[in-house]
């Protein structure tokens, strides 16, 4: 299995995640963090129109549907496969 | 006094950047076609340029973001590109129609080949660029842009039946596709996005914070208030001269032509006079705004106020963009011509332009108690909207009726 | 640096302009550099050898194509997420962008031999 | 703006509706040239400026001409009407050539005025005609 951590925010924009069997979800438009003692660790990848969203207009309103980081299976080629 | 001075970089924006080679073409035109019928038009255009010149300025004043640098923040790179791409093609297109105009009118008042004027005008745009502050620049051409008023004074010699005038400010929408196009084309010559690019940045040069904000509004709506007023004054004249005798407009040597008939040689020179300016303000204003985008979206240092040592690559971005405005000049395109094609694709730039503008405008984690009201939140998106028609319209438009060739 | 709840990333950091400690605009973040799992950011990367991967998917092959096998970290800075001081309207840094490496391309001694814009 | 109209409409044949647009377009120079004609007349204008325009003018006047010559018609009713219209604007432009010579002339400018405003009415008539034939 490919090493999960992605290396860089630009490989994980764009790409197509789907769960186990195949089925897709939508793409990665935008990831949320909490602060850690300084760091900035990601949570969660929001998909599409949710996505977009948060990166026009930042925090606020109405939450959207978000996949949790641990769901993450693996980040295979252009894929983010999760499990639910 | 102070607060005067202070309002002419809203001058510059609205004279030497709103009245540029493209509105005094279009208007003109406009009128000499349709007579008064489009007035409502330029109105719709000059409030339109207010509410975001007004935003723009805003936004730069309290977060110190100049358009592009919003650009890129909120539309990420890709799109960002895309509108830089955009933009600088404009730009560029819209420096050249400049260069060309500053050479007509040169040749209008001297007599001597348009591609030297093309030359010497590019010469003498680095010299007053180089020696003047950011400052001065803007008196200089913005305080010239204002005997453009000999237009208004002839619309009173010629006292149009002014019933007539009023009707041309009622919207009202001819089904024929050349009407169409000169409403799309007056609107965007307004709203040209290098008018924002430029007063956004100006305002950064300038240094403003939040206590400039009054003079921002007062900028937006006195500025862009009296290029309104100048633009109506064109449509005026030139529909009450040119259209019932059938004159086609073809030529920024006959938007003068009014000023004569009405003042004899000394109306003909404050008009070729305020030409200059305007259209040697808006070669100023493209040019710097082509290379204040580029230094903005790729993160350079930049400005005027910087000096070329401090922020070399934008000094030098902005030689080669007045090269390549020369080079595109200097091709023997008719900058009339040149016009239509850039304020036609202008509109298709702009709404990458102004739905960032809007956005952050309206972002309180940006903008704190200076975001959008609800005034210029239900303006702007409405304008952002006409703006999408328009520029899905554009280019069906600019095919169908052959540039306004008909 | 000290801040509390959550964070967009591509919202608030990716794109943003940097600035040194001086206050000089000295590049944009271009990308973020991610490690760990759950992925942390560890700094922020500068240069134009990341504009490639930044297009969208289909062009970005086709730049990659264009311009080469892409290396990783082709004629990108990397800024150590420690030496960022703030994140304000811009993204403030600790030090002054000679130290970090930074903005050589509007440094006066740099620039006119190496980073003319037609080179 | 005319050099587009004759990319775009290929310059090969002449539709009695490009014939008309051609003799308007004709009209229309006859038009604006008198007001600059105008201005010599009354001394109320730069030389320079009178020159410019005229040539500017004189030069679209040519080029009409040279493309009502050229085409090929499409509806061969419509000969004499391109005729006169090749012969109305061979007539603008040598007027405009002659207040290119004497922009500071009131008299020239004067009588040009006056025979632009001919010419004109000539133009207008074979507009007529034109609009009068078109079915």
């Amino acid at each position: 299995m490919e090493l999960k951590g992605p290396r860089a925010l630009s490989e994980l924009l764009g790409r197509k995640v789907v769960d186990q069997s195949g089925r897709k979800l939508g793409r990665v438009r935008e990831a949320k963090a909490h602060w850690e003692d300084g760091a900035v660790v990601i949570d969660e990848l929001i998909l599409d129109r949710g996505g977009l969203r948060r990166r026009l207009r930042g925090p606020g309103g109405p939450e959207e549907e978000a996949i949790p980081w641990e769901a993450v299976v693996e980040l295979p080629g252009e894929q983010v496969v999760v499990h639910r | 006094m102070r607060a005067i001075l202070k309002i002419a970089l809203g001058i510059i924006a609205a004279i030497g950047g709103f009245l540029d080679i493209g509105d005094l073409v279009f208007t003109t035109q406009a009128g000499a076609l349709f007579r008064y019928d489009l007035l409502w038009a330029v109105v719709l255009g000059v409030v339109g340029i207010a509410v975001y010149a007004e935003m723009s300025g805003r936004v730069a004043a309290v977060s110190g973001r100049p358009v592009f640098d919003v650009i890129r923040m909120r539309m990420g790179f890709g799109m960002g590109l895309l509108a830089l791409v955009a933009s600088t093609i404009v730009n560029l297109l819209t420096l050249a129609a400049e260069l060309g105009g500053i050479a007509i009118v040169l040749e209008l008042l001297f007599d001597a080949p348009y591609g030297m004027f093309v030359f010497a005008s590019a010469i003498a745009l680095v010299v007053i660029a180089a020696l003047l502050p950011f400052g001065g620049i803007e008196r200089f051409f913005g305080y010239g842009g204002l005997l453009l008023f000999v237009v208004v004074a002839t619309v009173f010699h010629q006292n149009p039946d002014w019933g007539d005038v009023g009707r041309g400010f009622i919207p009202s929408i001819d089904s024929s596709t050349l009407y169409l196009y000169f409403v799309v084309g007056v609107f965007a010559a307004a709203l040209m996005p290098y008018e924002v690019h430029f007063y956004s940045s100006g305002a950064i040069e300038e240094g403003w914070t939040e206590k400039n904000l009054k003079e921002n509004r007062l900028n937006a709506i006195v500025g862009y208030g009296i290029g309104g007023i100048l633009s109506v004054g064109l449509v005026i004249v030139s529909g009450y001269l040119f259209h019932p005798i059938g004159v086609q407009p073809d030529d920024l040597g006959t938007v003068a032509l009014p000023m004569q008939g009405a003042f004899g040689e000394t109306g003909l020179l404050l008009a070729l006079g305020g030409m200059l300016f305007c259209v040697g303000g808006a070669a100023i204003d493209s040019s710097f705004a082509a290379s204040y985008n580029l230094a903005q979206f790729l993160g350079w240092e930049w400005g005027r106020y910087q000096g070329p040592r401090k922020a070399p690559r934008f000094t030098a971005s902005w030689l080669v963009f007045l090269l390549l405005g020369i080079a595109i000049a200097e091709s023997g395109i008719n900058p009339v011509d040149i016009t239509e094609y850039s304020v036609v694709l202008a509109v298709v730039a702009l709404p990458l332009t102004y739905l960032p503008v809007l956005l952050i405008a309206g972002d309180r984690s940006f903008m704190d108690r200076y975001a959008n009201g609800r005034i210029a939140t239900t303006l702007g998106w409405i304008y952002f909207a006409v703006i999408v028609v328009l520029a899905l319209a554009a280019i069906p438009l600019l095919l169908a009726t052959n540039a306004g060739g008909g | 640096m000290k801040a509390e709840g959550d964070i967009y990333v591509v919202h608030r950091l990716l794109d943003e302009q940097i600035c040194d400690s001086e206050g000089r605009r000295v590049g944009r973040v271009d990308d973020v550099e991610l490690s760990g799992d759950p992925p942390r950011v560890t700094a922020l990367l500068v240069g134009d050898g990341l504009y490639p991967r930044r297009l969208p998917r289909r062009l970005a092959r086709l730049a990659r194509r264009i311009s080469g096998p892409e290396r990783w970290g082709a004629n990108a800075l990397r800024i150590p997420w420690e030496e960022v001081d703030e994140l304000t309207s811009t993204v403030k840094l600790r030090k002054k962008a000679e130290d970090l490496g930074l903005g050589m391309g509007d440094d006066p001694a740099h620039w006119i031999v190496r980073r003319l814009p037609w080179n | 703006m005319a050099a587009l109209a004759l990319v775009a409409s290929g310059c090969g044949d002449l539709s009695n509706d490009e014939l008309n647009r051609g003799v308007e377009s004709l009209s229309a120079l006859a038009a604006q040239g008198q007001l600059v004609a105008n201005g010599v007349a009354r001394d109320a204008t730069k030389t320079t400026y009178a020159r410019a325009m005229a040539r500017t003018l004189g030069e679209q006047a040519e080029h009409e001409a040279e493309k009502l010559a050229d085409a090929t018609l499409e509806e061969p009713g419509t000969a004499d009407q391109r005729h006169a219209a090749v012969a109305v604007a061979g007539e603008i432009s040598g007027l405009l050539s002659e207040l290119q010579t004497y922009p500071g002339d009131e008299r020239h400018g004067e009588l040009v005025e006056k025979h632009l405003g001919e010419a004109q009415e000539k133009a207008d008539a074979i507009v007529a005609q034109l609009s009068g034939d078109a079915p």
